[in-house]
């Protein structure tokens, strides 16, 4: 097996994420699509690791999985609020930034 | 690069710079005198508005004290001049000179024996004394005074005057509204005029140049509620500025062609070294030539030669003594003193030597004729005295381009007094009736105004130039300078400029006749003008009667060699202890005075005098008579008779157009359309191009960028309104707040970083 | 002292800032009065330090890295704590520790909406520490951190307490300058990977080029990347459309400390890294920005005879002075880049006072509209008469700091450094001589409009409209003395500049080639690259004067 | 290399055959990943959006063990889609009717958000390419549990402690956040 085809794959996985990320309008979806990132992120580091045939490429894989668990928590109270407060979690309508 | 100092040094021989070290202390110390207004300033700026006299006395005070110190700088130079015994500075220059140098210098021995009787051999060392400035790359700048036969002799003048004006202000400013600043600045101007004189390199001349204008910018402003006057103040502050592009450039140029010659450093501003570089002509004449105009072009501002000098009339916005002081005795012929101390460079720049024409000559000749001119239509008696200054101006300018050195700065010399005299006494006539106009506001004011009257036609005739008053001596010279007048029989000079010496004669006819004109219409006639003028007061008084005295007496400090009755240790003292004989100085020879000449310029003068004369006092005269109220001028003239002579004295009224062609064009042009082109090519092109293509389009036209601009920015802003790319317009929808719209600038941008790093390494 | 000094100095004077804003954090925001004394301690306490690092400067070795620490920072990317100052950085230093507190002085008693005296002056202090921390860095990595640390609190300072236009501004400002310095983080990289310098140090990364030497092409593109990053900070000509808008929408403070210190932190980018480091690169690229900063010039110029506001006016002659500055660097020249220093200072100060000028006349007239001001001398005549001689200042008055960059940045353009085309600089130094008419042009007219005339009858009779207040007195003071001492007597920077100048220019820059033997040239082993014509400056006859110094 | 152990007990491969072996399930798993991964960005309904999701893990999970990280590969099973997804569908649950059938972003936004995907996609898969040509994954056994565990707890405690403090913070920061009243 070549390192390549692993990496390709992440870069596809990264890439669907960030359209993911980018395109649609439900939070809930975009928070899914960030853990479609990370988990490309997490294919790379165990394919080194494996490559480098040591753990901390694992390791740091169990991490993010860790932390993206987190993330999610936060991520998914926020939306909440979100929805408590706007009944809607739609995030084009969250434009408080605007200029 | 030591060595490479080392190597100069050993190839090199000194080149004497005709300046010494030595001299005794108030030579050396010469830095006191611009000093002393300088601290007046100060003190007036600080404490002024708590004295009884609101500062007015400290500036006298100070000024007097100026004057005093200079006129025994000017004994010390006096006895200086021929007895000093020194050792002389030589330079270590990169080409050996030896044999050059020295000869230029005795070049001028003999010269001065056969043409001028200057003590054999006995060259005068300017006393030379500095102190570092600043140091930049080994080299360093510095300041000081270089105090020589014209540096001494404007100290004289500058003090002088500077000194009977603040004498004249304290009555004639009195409870102006800002008599404090008024004075602070008449102090600040006198003390940069002072440092300009005594400059011994370019840069302080420049600095010290700049800062004259400035005084003169806050002075002509100095009523500046009045639009007028600021505007007037404005266009004589750009005006110098443009010309000091000129003097900038031509700095430059001299700074580093003289280091070119100088071993181990890279450039100098030294006047002197300049000066004797130039003379050895081993200085490349591009660079010369190049120079000598650029600083050209700051002598036509600063000394309002021809194309620029029309700001030299609306400075008469300002008080009347600032006229008197800045603009028309010494400011102004800081450019006329300029060319005299780099007068080294200009004679190579310009080859004055053996030549019958060059820039120079030309514009002071046309400056001369020009202003003459115009001097005639003016109704502002203010403004006849200035173009007077501008053609007397020219006149110095013409003489220097003919070589005339010390006719120039003679000229220079007694123009200062009577025309200060000219224009305190315009004052103060003006201060009796409240207006300058002459036409409307004056007239008859002879009887009301006797002193006044008096040393005003002692001014006029002065400046018309009849024997024996002041400036019949120095325009003859001028005239004698030209050598272009083989068909009087005269020989010398350095070369045949009978153009200029007709320009000259013609101007001379003019001046005679338009002084005439301006007495006539101010003191002539019945008094055209409201309330009862009367004589000023002593303050006003004394000083005119001063300067008039010395508009008399002026003329013999240069008495021409070879008059009889007059002992030879009389003749030429001027000339003597003026004109430099020293090798930062050139070889200029020097032209013999001749009775016909003379003569031919008086007839000239007196016939210019007859037909104003009998224009005014016999046909305007008979004509007010007719009319039973005092005319300006006749019914039927010349302009009423002759649509030709209508249209020439309407060219001459609009001033040649030159004020339309600065003003309208110019200026308006590039504050109008030029500017606000820029202003929109910014906005709509350069700005337009970064809005519509987002933050990514900074390197407009970079494709990578400009491309991925069209696709994320246009995929946000839904391709609206990109036509209107109004300031904002864009960028603005660019940040439409929305978290995902900036995540996709996030990675988009950092993928074509990403992708660009690649690419380099 | 003095070895406390050697050792901990800088890394005082550079985060003692921090210090302050951590106890600022802790107290509550409500106790306006004891924010704004820590804040004014803090920054006294900085000024006190960086005096103190003055006197301790050994004058005599300007071109010595002093106070110098160099400590492994992060391993893995090879990037040490590398600080230390030489001539060039000490003024700057000394001009960020001056006007950070006269800025919280200034803004004392009126802190713009929305007030918020705490967040306004904690981001004050973030900002000092950026800046000085810039102009003390050694290493590339660090100097990038403080760099981008600069950006933040501006950005927010613009956003939140700027006027009406403000997002926009910001945002324009952060965008442009972050595109900038992403371009010059990747030149950096690029650098530091082809080089293969053991570390991010400027001196090891100096030696690497000259070493193992990178390609042409590589060197021409990293300087390029550079030139990009540091010419939007500038700003250069074609990227210099953020800084009006940013400027006109900051609150006055944010404008002084903008236009004081943050624009030379792209010219001293130039100065300490892009042309030590590439000299070769420098010498290819030097018309280029020659052309851009006289264009700059001219344009600023012309832009500011367009405006209707006084502030953006002034903005616009930033552009010009700048432009200025960057020709004295573009020469390559010890005089060019001296004279730039000294720009860099005389603007700071000079634009610095006339920013707080607008920000004064704002707040007396509630309008920077020039056509509606006028009489301000009448109304507050000191406050004219100090509006007068900063415009003096800034159109290049001798005797005032102005002059001493804007005069030998132009003599500098008349002989270049070696390999760089002689002819096209003096023509870029007439059109540069062309610029000073200009800018004597819009100030004084700006002045004619702002001080001459009698005052508008909408404000005749305000009584709001008070002459100078004791808070700008304070503040003034220094900055006014500081103008006029270093227009009198400008050895105060140039002493201070000149040797770093000298020592940071590859020798074939400056040797005099005029005086070059051919084998000295032999021996400099640079005749190829910087074309040194043994024997003659750059040919040509009025060419004679010694190229450089 | 590895590969389940039941599969090594029935009869023995040739390191060729197993290298066959191994590149059939990559390309099964990455095929049904990828699609998968496509349909959850693109379908209208949320729900289905989480059960891909749930596909695109477990291959994820496959990969590892493929690569042979068993350990992270059953953690990626327990945390993410026993937990993580459940998290999700909770989410979804509360959320619902806000907007039950996700109608797609305006046009504008696909467009921009395919663009950038696709430049990522390319960059990224530039930088790959570019840089790793062939280098081989032949791994001689698999990571040990206890040798994952004996790092985690001598060379990398300090992260893991500051994992578990944000594990800590990131639980009350939700329930403070989301609490009602």
């Amino acid at each position: 097996m070549l390192l390549n085809q692993f990496l390709l794959l992440a870069a596809a996985l990264f890439a669907i994420g960030v359209y993911g990320v980018l395109a649609r309008r439900n939070g809930v979806l975009v928070l899914m699509s960030i853990e479609l990132i990370l988990n490309a992120v997490n294919i790379n580091l165990v394919a080194f690791s494996a490559v480098r045939e040591t753990v901390d490429g694992e390791i740091f894989a169990l991490f993010i999985i860790a932390v993206a668990a987190a993330e999610v928590g936060v991520g998914l109270a926020m939306v909440l609020l979100l929805y408590r407060n706007r009944r809607s979690i739609d995030l084009t309508e969250i434009d408080l930034l605007r200029g | 690069m030591t060595e490479l100092l080392t190597l100069a040094a050993s190839t090199a021989t000194g080149l004497p710079l005709g300046i010494t070290e030595g001299g005794s202390w108030l030579l050396r110390n010469a830095w006191l005198i611009p000093f002393l207004p300088g601290l007046s300033f100060v003190g007036i700026l600080f404490f002024g508005k708590r004295m009884p006299r609101g500062g007015s006395e400290l500036g006298v005070a100070f000024v007097g004290l100026a004057f005093v110190l200079s006129l025994l700088t000017a004994a010390a130079w006096i006895d200086h001049r021929d007895n000093f015994e020194g050792e002389e500075v030589h330079r270590a220059v990169a080409v050996a000179v030896a044999e050059h140098g020295g000869e230029s210098a005795e070049g001028h021995a003999d010269e001065g024996e056969s043409a001028e009787g200057h003590v054999p051999g006995h060259p005068s060392l300017g006393v030379h004394n500095t102190v570092t400035w600043f140091e930049m790359n080994d080299v360093a700048f510095t300041v000081g005074t270089l105090v020589d036969g014209p540096a001494v002799m404007m100290l004289v003048v500058v003090t002088l005057v500077s000194l009977l004006v603040h004498v004249y202000s304290t009555e004639y400013v009195a409870g102006d509204r800002r008599y404090t600043h008024f004075f602070a600045f008449l102090s600040l101007f006198s003390a940069s005029m002072l440092l300009l004189v005594v400059s011994e390199n370019t840069l302080q001349l420049l600095v010290s140049w700049e800062l004259v204008g400035v005084c003169s910018f806050v002075l002509i402003g100095h009523w500046w509620e009045e639009k007028p006057n600021s505007d007037a103040a404005l266009k004589a502050f750009l005006t110098n500025r443009v010309g000091d592009i000129g003097l900038i450039i031509g700095v430059a140029i001299l700074f580093f062609t003289v280091g070119s010659a100088l071993p181990g450093q890279f450039g100098s501003f030294s006047i002197a070294e300049t000066n004797a570089l130039a003379g050895t002509g081993q200085l490349s004449h591009t660079a010369l030539v190049v120079a000598s105009c650029c600083l050209m072009a700051a002598v036509m501002s600063k000394s309002g030669q021809f194309l620029l000098h029309t700001w030299l009339p609306d400075a008469m916005a300002g008080p009347t003594p600032v006229s008197a002081l800045i603009h028309a005795a010494t400011m102004v012929v800081a450019g006329v003193f300029m060319i005299a101390r780099m007068y080294g460079v200009f004679f190579e720049g310009f080859s004055i030597g053996g030549s019958s024409i060059n820039l120079m000559a030309l514009i002071g000749g046309i400056t001369t004729l020009i202003g003459a001119c115009l001097a005639f239509v003016q109704r502002d008696i203010k403004k006849v005295l200035a173009y007077s200054t501008i053609s007397q101006l020219g006149y110095m300018v013409m003489a220097l381009g003919v070589g005339a050195w010390t006719a120039a700065l003679f000229h220079l010399f007694t123009h200062a007094f009577f025309k200060a005299c000219l224009f305190l006494g315009a004052g103060s006539a003006a201060h009796a009736v409240h207006s300058f106009d002459m036409k409307s506001d004056m007239g008859g004011l002879r009887k009301v105004m006797p002193h006044t009257y008096r040393t005003f036609v002692i001014g006029s005739i002065a400046l018309a130039g009849l024997p024996p008053l002041a400036g019949f001596w120095s325009k003859d010279e001028i005239f004698v300078g030209t050598g272009g007048w083989g068909l009087f029989g005269g020989t010398g000079g350095n070369g045949a400029y009978t153009f200029m010496l007709v320009m000259g004669v013609t101007t001379a006819a003019l001046t005679a006749a338009y002084m005439t004109r301006c007495v006539y219409l101010t003191f002539f006639g019945e008094f055209r003008g409201h309330g009862t003028p009367h004589e000023s007061g002593p303050r006003i008084v004394v000083p005119l009667w001063i300067l008039a005295g010395l508009a008399i007496v002026a003329g013999f400090g240069n008495l021409p060699k070879g008059l009889p009755l007059v002992p030879e240790s009389l003749q030429e003292r001027f000339g003597h202890f003026v004109e430099p004989v020293a090798s930062y100085f050139p070889g200029i020879s020097h032209g013999t005075p001749s009775w016909s000449l003379a003569t031919a310029s008086t007839l000239v003068v007196l016939s210019g005098i007859a037909v104003a004369g009998w224009y005014y006092f016999v046909k305007v005269e008979a004509a007010s008579k007719a009319a039973g109220e005092s005319l300006t001028e006749l019914p039927d003239g010349l302009t009423t008779k002759y649509p030709l002579a209508r249209m020439g004295h309407t060219f001459l009224v609009q001033k040649y157009y030159l004020d339309h062609l600065y003003t309208d064009v110019i200026a308006g042009g590039t504050k109008g359309p030029v500017a606000a082109a820029a202003y929109k090519i910014d906005q709509d092109v350069i700005d337009g191009v970064v809005n519509a293509a987002g933050e990514n389009a900074v390197k407009a036209g970079n494709l990578v960028y400009h491309r991925f601009d069209q696709l994320v920015v246009d995929g946000i802003v839904n391709n609206s309104g990109r036509a209107s790319s109004g300031a904002g317009g864009e960028l603005r929808k660019i940040q439409t707040g929305k978290v995902q719209d900036y995540a996709a600038i996030l990675f988009a941008s950092a993928m074509v970083l990403a992708g660009v790093l690649i690419v380099i390494v | 002292m003095e070895n406390l000094l050697d050792g901990w100095g800088l890394t005082v004077a550079t985060f003692s800032p921090m210090v302050g804003v951590a106890v600022m954090l802790l107290i509550p925001r409500d106790q306006e009065d004891r924010h704004k004394l820590v804040a004014l301690v803090t920054s006294l306490w900085v000024a006190l330090v960086s005096v103190l690092l003055l006197i301790e400067f050994d004058i005599g070795h300007t071109d010595r890295l002093q106070f110098a620490v160099d400590k492994v920072w992060i391993d893995v990317i090879s990037s040490h704590y590398s600080l230390g100052i030489d001539g060039i950085s000490l003024p700057l230093i000394l001009l960020t520790v001056l006007i950070v507190p006269l800025c919280i002085v200034y803004s004392w008693n009126h802190f713009p909406e929305p007030h918020n005296p705490k967040a306004f002056l904690i981001l004050i202090l973030v900002l000092e520490t950026g800046m000085v921390g810039t102009f003390a860095a050694q290493d590339l990595v660090l100097f990038f951190v403080f760099f981008e640390l600069v950006l933040l609190p501006m950005f927010f300072m613009i956003a939140v307490w700027g006027g009406p236009n403000r997002r926009y501004a910001s945002l324009k400002f952060f965008l442009f300058t972050l595109f900038g310095s992403a371009l010059m983080l990747v030149s950096f990289l690029a650098l530091f990977f082809l080089t293969g310098a053991e570390s991010f140090v400027f001196t090891d990364l100096a030696d690497a080029v000259a070493a193992h030497g990178v390609s042409r092409t590589a060197q021409l593109w990293i300087f390029g990347g550079m030139m990009l990053g540091f010419g939007i900070k500038v700003p250069m000509f074609p990227f210099h459309t953020w800084l009006p808008d940013a400027h006109t929408e900051a609150p006055t403070v944010g404008s002084v400390i903008l236009a004081a210190v943050l624009l030379k932190l792209g010219t001293y980018g130039f100065i300490r890294i892009a042309i030590p480091i590439l000299p070769e690169a420098a010498v290819e690229w030097a018309p280029w920005i020659g052309m851009l900063a006289v264009i700059g010039i001219i344009y600023g110029a012309l832009s500011c005879l367009a405006q209707t506001d006084m502030k953006r006016l002034i903005a616009f002659s930033s552009v010009a002075h700048m432009g200025f500055v960057m020709l004295g660097i573009s020469t390559l020249t010890d005089f060019g880049i001296n004279a730039a220093v000294m720009g860099m200072v005389a603007h700071g100060l000079i634009t610095g006072m006339l920013f707080f000028l607008a920000g004064s006349v704002k707040e007396r007239y509630h309008t920077l509209e020039i056509s509606r001001l006028g009489g301000l001398l009448v109304q507050a005549p000191r406050m004219g008469w100090i509006f007068g001689l900063c415009v003096m200042a800034s159109l290049g008055l001798p005797g005032l700091a102005g002059f001493w960059g804007e005069f030998p940045a132009i003599l500098s353009a008349y002989s270049p450094a070696n390999g760089v085309p002689v002819e096209t600089f003096r023509t870029f130094m007439v059109i540069a001589a062309v610029g000073t008419v200009l800018a004597a042009g819009y100030l004084l007219w700006l002045l004619q409009r702002i001080a001459f005339g009698t005052p508008p009858e909408e404000f005749a009779d305000d009584p709001h409209i008070t002459d100078t207040s004791r808070e700008e007195w304070i503040a003034w003071a220094p900055m006014l003395a500081l103008i006029v001492a270093i227009g009198v007597y400008p050895n105060l920077v140039f002493r201070l500049s000149d040797g770093a100048v000298d020592a940071s220019l590859h020798e074939c820059l400056t040797v005099n080639a005029s005086e070059l033997t051919a084998d000295q040239a032999e021996a400099l082993g640079c005749a190829d690259v910087y074309n040194i014509s043994v024997g003659d400056g750059h040919g040509g006859d009025a060419d004679h004067a010694a190229a450089g110094g | 290399m590895t590969v389940p152990a039941a599969l090594q007990g029935l009869d023995p491969l040739t390191g060729g055959d197993v290298v066959v072996a191994q590149n059939i399930a990559f390309g099964i798993l990455s095929v049904v990943m990828v699609v998968a991964a496509l349909r959850m960005v693109t379908t209208r309904n949320v729900v289905h959006a989480a059960l891909y999701l749930v596909i695109v893990l477990a291959g994820a999970a496959g990969i590892f063990i493929l690569l042979g990280a068993e350990f992270v590969g059953v953690t990626q099973v327990l945390v993410y889609i026993g937990a993580i997804v459940v998290l999700f569908l909770f989410g979804i649950m509360l959320t619902r009717g806000a907007l039950g059938e996700d109608e797609e972003a305006n046009t504008e936004k696909r467009r921009m958000a395919t663009l950038v995907g696709v430049l990522v996609l390319v960059v990224t898969g530039g930088a790959v390419l570019d840089s790793f040509g062939d280098t081989a994954v032949n791994r001689s056994a698999p990571s040990l549990t206890a040798e994952i565990g004996d790092t985690i707890f001598s060379q990398y405690i300090v992260p893991f402690e500051a994992v578990s403090v944000l594990l800590l913070a990131a639980l009350i920061g939700a329930i403070v956040v989301a609490r009602t009243d």
